[in-house]
């Protein structure tokens, strides 16, 4: 074990995939200089761990700033060969690439009857919280679940992000990785070894018997956090972190509902249409009868983000907010026998 | 360019195949025999082939929503299309695809894309694939006069340059998106947009001549193919169909004598023309050429019949890997 | 009143608006033609009341195949004086424009400190259940209500369809229409005279005291069909239409639930982090207290869609899934006193 | 060209505000009085101003994330503006946008945007009302190197062209998208790829000389208001600092004996020398501006420093019309 932080996990990821397999290539703007750190090494071409330097100027691909034909020239790279990791920097430049999410990467594999595979995986960091204002700031996963063909995976922790993003790169279908720029400097020990976090397996961070906090990405420290606190209040809370949007372990949250009759979802995204929304619903439908209290959602209000640093915060779901939810639903009169 | 006899045989048998495949498909379409509409490439059968077989067999291939004739340009048996037509489990993509989505990986063809200008990236990553796996294989993307106003082919182009990639950028220019004239929405020559990213434009005046379409594009594929880079090639044809069978539209925005004046210059024609007229065949050898190909989508139309539709699971079927998450 | 077709009633709609105020201009590909049939008139120019003669081609504008720039261009235009029509043609054509549709439409009003107004209307029609394969039957309004700063209606009837349709043009927000092309044909007797639907009001269309099923665009002549046939079984099924999705009149909603206790949302999209999923998770939250059995959702089951008739049509919302989920909501044990 | 004095004194005047408000502010992002990150056009002065100039005052604008030269450019306040990056309630946007998100639309400036390409097709929306209410308007997007490898660009080229729009597509190509040389990702010249799209193309090759640039950009604005449709012009230019304040890329992309060469052609500089050299006016009142140019920085800072952040509601309003739904 090895102490990484967020960041330092993804790179170590990166570099496994790439040492593990030749057909692995990174592609994206700024990828040689490694800018957002995330390319090995340190921040000089120097440095020992350098990706250009140890694979290449064939497989570490500077590309013009393109989104849209880096997103598709990928998915054709990936349906006859490569399997290419796509650095996209900002969550909030996709949209960019929409058409090619939705019609290409997504819809190839099922519109020719299987014919295609798409191994290929692609990396952006919501940059939220950080005052850079509307157009920096995005949480998109959502509008991307509402899309059949992709995965999606939303690590929260150092570990949980080499793992998955290493399954990623294995796999044979598109993923998508949300990674928050505020965890980029979260420290923990990481397994320096090659291991693999399956898709669709949730992460219990801990039982409860009270209340089932759900936390999505940054969503899972405020709930952590919340759950600490309510813990000194003799409130027993459960926190998981489903990890993957798509696959979704439903499962797990509702096995813990069941055990707790109460659900608060932490997710960072807007309201409407969130994460959250798909989560209530499912155990809105799956498990109503173990539910005691209203399901509460901690999202982002369905404004945009402004860059001001005296309103911009206060938007996020943090450990108050949750803690606030939490009581709400604990209040609320039981229901059950 | 010398080219043996067979060749010239073969690109007559494709355009062929085409045109009695097309004109087959629409009349079924007329009959609801095809659910939803097909868009023919009769009239563009030269533009077609002459592209097509300057590809050797392993390159790739992406084209649109006029899509029967890049596959069977390409290659691919007709049976499975015409069965992914009529939605059987026996089509080309088990009648997921339809019309529109038809591929056949086993030609190279990696797919016709619904969405106009959307398949361009996905031919620029198989170049890319070709040249990081070193296979030689070449990528070449067919698209309308009007995809060549979106976006992504500007961006491909640029890629394709600067990272010199094997695929040839074929615009089919039939002067028409659906109603609308190219030269009122396309501002200059497009085969002119070439040099400002660093290739050349090639613009084939007479796409119906299968071997003047053939020249140019294989000159692209061999430069391609040589580590030269891409190119954009233009050429100049005209359907002789409505855009879609079925649609019909009020307003004449095709002159009738322009287009009489392009129906007489029927590719399929003039080929046999040249074939007879420099002794390469004869009328009689091309007659029954004509028979066999007419068997031959007779054949595919009674393959799709007598294939059943897919089991109603089908449609959960191949959306990812399978089991769902297999590759965990 | 007249009969009027879904699309004769958008027609008209567009044709008010243009009569009405010379700022406004329809843009789209192939609008001079009227290949779609909402360009007024007939089939042919010559036809009384064709939009190009009426208005001529400084209003009547042909784009080339190039949405992005089309939507940003009347976003642009939007912002300095012009109230632009946008004629998207196909829904799934709209991902093209994604970056200009959430970086621009939706957040320049807001980034700029309401700097901006944004009066632009962008018209698409869902074309599902047609056989046109995986690229052409996306339904893809749950993506756009995760946007805030977008205004969206889904109307169902040719009544509203007009009457949203002039309101939109009017407002000085950016509104997105999502059309259902199997609606097109639906008549029924509408106010030629001038008229306008507020955003944010439900329609109900019955009353009902057993269940109250919400229905989206075509979903709202499911759950009518449905509520038809349950009537003779002697179940009272409220059906209300939201016709705005943003800004969504949850309160019609609620009211009715606080009556029935039970939900079933009938809702063309893919399941996941559908406007069913949403509507689920507002009640679940606010009307827990109300609910005798579990939210049901009808909607599109998260695969894409595949062309052969044999196939397709099984995976949309219908009257007999519809029935089916009121079945199970009537049967799931009373849970209230 | 001729210009009278006075024009040629305000661009100094301009180009010495952006010199001194970007200077300021790159100081108070390293010391935290600016959150996050700004992005100067220090050393790009001239390609700014002498663009921005050419332009009439209702004439539209649009930038990018380098953003506060051009509606200092432009003619803006620069309290407003200071207010703006400091996140106060007196910004210009509220407080609301910050550095990259400028906008002024007393000035014509129609806003920055943070996502590089994306204001292109909103300037080209402008020109479109221009030309339909006949308001004889002209819009002018800026745009960076690495701006133009994005497909809208040409998306909104071809548009501009066929309809004949009053546009001016304004490369400022400082041979550097954050780390990459252009010309690594840029398949040949910019400005070459003007003619595919039927419009003029000019490279500005001295991009520190404000008056070629203004030459330039007048010419395009000109050919614009007279009705004759839009032009691309490129100029060629050096960003001095790095690409955003507090940025520390370890990698030596701009190679040293590059950066002093430019550096030496500080367009202000050079100006001011050409100011005095011809007789326009003198040291003394050139240093008088610069003195009167820095208070007027200083108290743009202090306005900003003396206003109040904006109230926790703020964050819920201008995201429609209100009240929410008010045009109902
Ligand atoms: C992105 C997108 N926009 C619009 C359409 C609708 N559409 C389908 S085909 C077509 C015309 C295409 O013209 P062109 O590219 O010249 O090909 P052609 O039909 O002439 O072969 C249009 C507008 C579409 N399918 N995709
Ligand atoms: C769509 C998009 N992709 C990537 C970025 C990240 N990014 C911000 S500025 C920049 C470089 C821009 O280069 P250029 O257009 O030449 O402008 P310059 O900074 O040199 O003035 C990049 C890659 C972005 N903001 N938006
Ligand atoms: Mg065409
Ligand atoms: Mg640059």
């Amino acid at each position: 074990m090895t102490v990484m932080s967020y960041l330092g996990a993804i790179g170590a990821a990166q570099r496994e995939a790439m040492e593990t397999d030749p057909r692995v290539i990174i592609m994206g703007e700024d990828v040689e200089a490694n800018v957002y750190g995330t390319m090995g090494g340190g921040k000089s071409r120097a440095d020992k761990g350098d990706f250009l330097q140890l694979f290449g100027a064939s497989r570490i691909r500077n590309t013009p700033i393109s989104e849209e034909i880096m997103v598709g020239a990928a998915a054709g790279a990936a349906m006859t060969g490569l399997r290419p990791i796509v650095d996209l920097s900002y969550s909030s430049f996709l949209y960019m690439a929409m058409d090619q999410f939705v019609n290409q990467v997504a819809k190839n594999r099922y519109m020719f009857g299987g014919q295609a595979s798409l191994p290929v995986v692609f990396r952006s960091a919501m940059f939220f919280g950080l005052n850079t204002g509307a157009h920096h700031s995005d949480r998109p996963y959502p509008m991307f679940m509402n899309v059949p063909g992709l995965k999606i995976m939303v690590p929260a922790t150092p570990s949980d992000a080499k793992g998955l993003l290493r399954t990623a790169v294995d796999m044979d279908d598109p993923v998508l990785s949300f990674e928050a720029c505020i965890l980029w400097g979260l420290k923990e020990e990481v397994d320096e070894q090659e291991y693999r976090i399956p898709f669709g397996v949730a992460r219990t961070h801990r039982e409860g018997t009270d209340v089932t906090i759900v936390g999505i990405s940054t969503g899972v420290h405020a709930a952590l956090q919340a759950a600490q606190k309510l813990e000194a209040e003799g409130i027993s809370a459960a926190v998981i972190d489903p990890r993957t949007l798509v696959p979704l372990d439903s499962e797990t949250i509702l096995r813990s509902v069941a055990r707790t009759g109460r659900l608060v979802i932490v997710d960072p995204a807007h309201t409407t249409c969130s994460a959250a929304a798909e989560i209530s619903a499912i155990v809105a439908e799956q498990a109503f009868d173990c539910l005691k209290a209203p399901i509460m959602r901690v999202t982002t209000p369905d404004t945009q983000i402004p860059f001001s640093p005296a309103i911009e915060k206060q938007l996020y779901p943090d450990a108050a907010k949750t803690i606030a939810a939490v009581r709400k639903t604990m209040d609320a009169r039981a229901r059950a026998a | 360019m010398t080219r043996p006899n067979d060749l010239l045989i073969e690109m007559q048998t494709r355009m062929l195949r085409i045109r009695k495949f097309d004109e087959r498909a629409s009349k079924m379409v007329k009959r609801g025999e095809i659910p939803g509409t097909v868009h023919t490439s009769i009239g563009q059968e030269a533009q077609v082939v002459g592209a097509c077989m300057a590809l050797a067999e392993g390159d790739y291939m992406t084209g649109n929503h006029r899509s029967h004739g890049h596959p069977i340009g390409k290659g691919a048996a007709l049976g499975p299309l015409m069965a992914e037509l009529t939605g059987k489990a026996t089509g080309v993509c088990g009648g997921k695809g339809g019309s529109m989505h038809l591929a056949d990986f086993k030609v190279g063809s990696l797919g016709e894309s619904g969405i106009v200008g959307s398949s361009i990236p996905i031919a620029t990553g198989a170049a890319l694939s070709s040249k990081v796996l070193g296979t030689g294989r070449v990528a070449l993307a067919f698209f309308g006069d009007g995809a060549a106003n979106q976006g992504c082919l500007y961006e491909a182009m640029n890629l394709a340059s600067v990272w010199g990639l094997p695929i040839v950028f074929l615009c089919e220019n039939n002067q028409y998106a659906l109603s609308t004239p190219a030269h009122t929405v396309t501002a200059g020559v497009i085969a002119e947009r070439a040099p400002g990213f660093a290739m050349p434009g090639i613009r084939v005046e007479d796409g119906q001549d299968v071997l003047k379409v053939h020249d140019a594009v294989k000159t692209a594929v061999d430069r391609a193919r040589a580590g030269k880079g891409p190119s954009l090639v233009e050429v100049v044809t005209y359907r002789f169909n409505e855009h879609s069978e079925g649609l019909r539209l009020g307003t004449d925005y095709r002159n009738p004598a322009e287009k009489e004046a392009w129906m007489k210059r029927d590719p399929v024609k003039l080929f046999r023309a040249y074939l007879t007229d420099n002794g390469i065949t004869d009328s009689a050898a091309l007659d029954a050429l004509e028979a066999e190909v007419t068997a031959e989508v007779e054949a595919a139309v009674q393959f799709a019949a007598d294939s059943d539709y897919p089991d109603s699971s089908v449609a959960f079927k191949h959306l990812y890997t399978e089991p769902f998450g297999a590759n965990l």
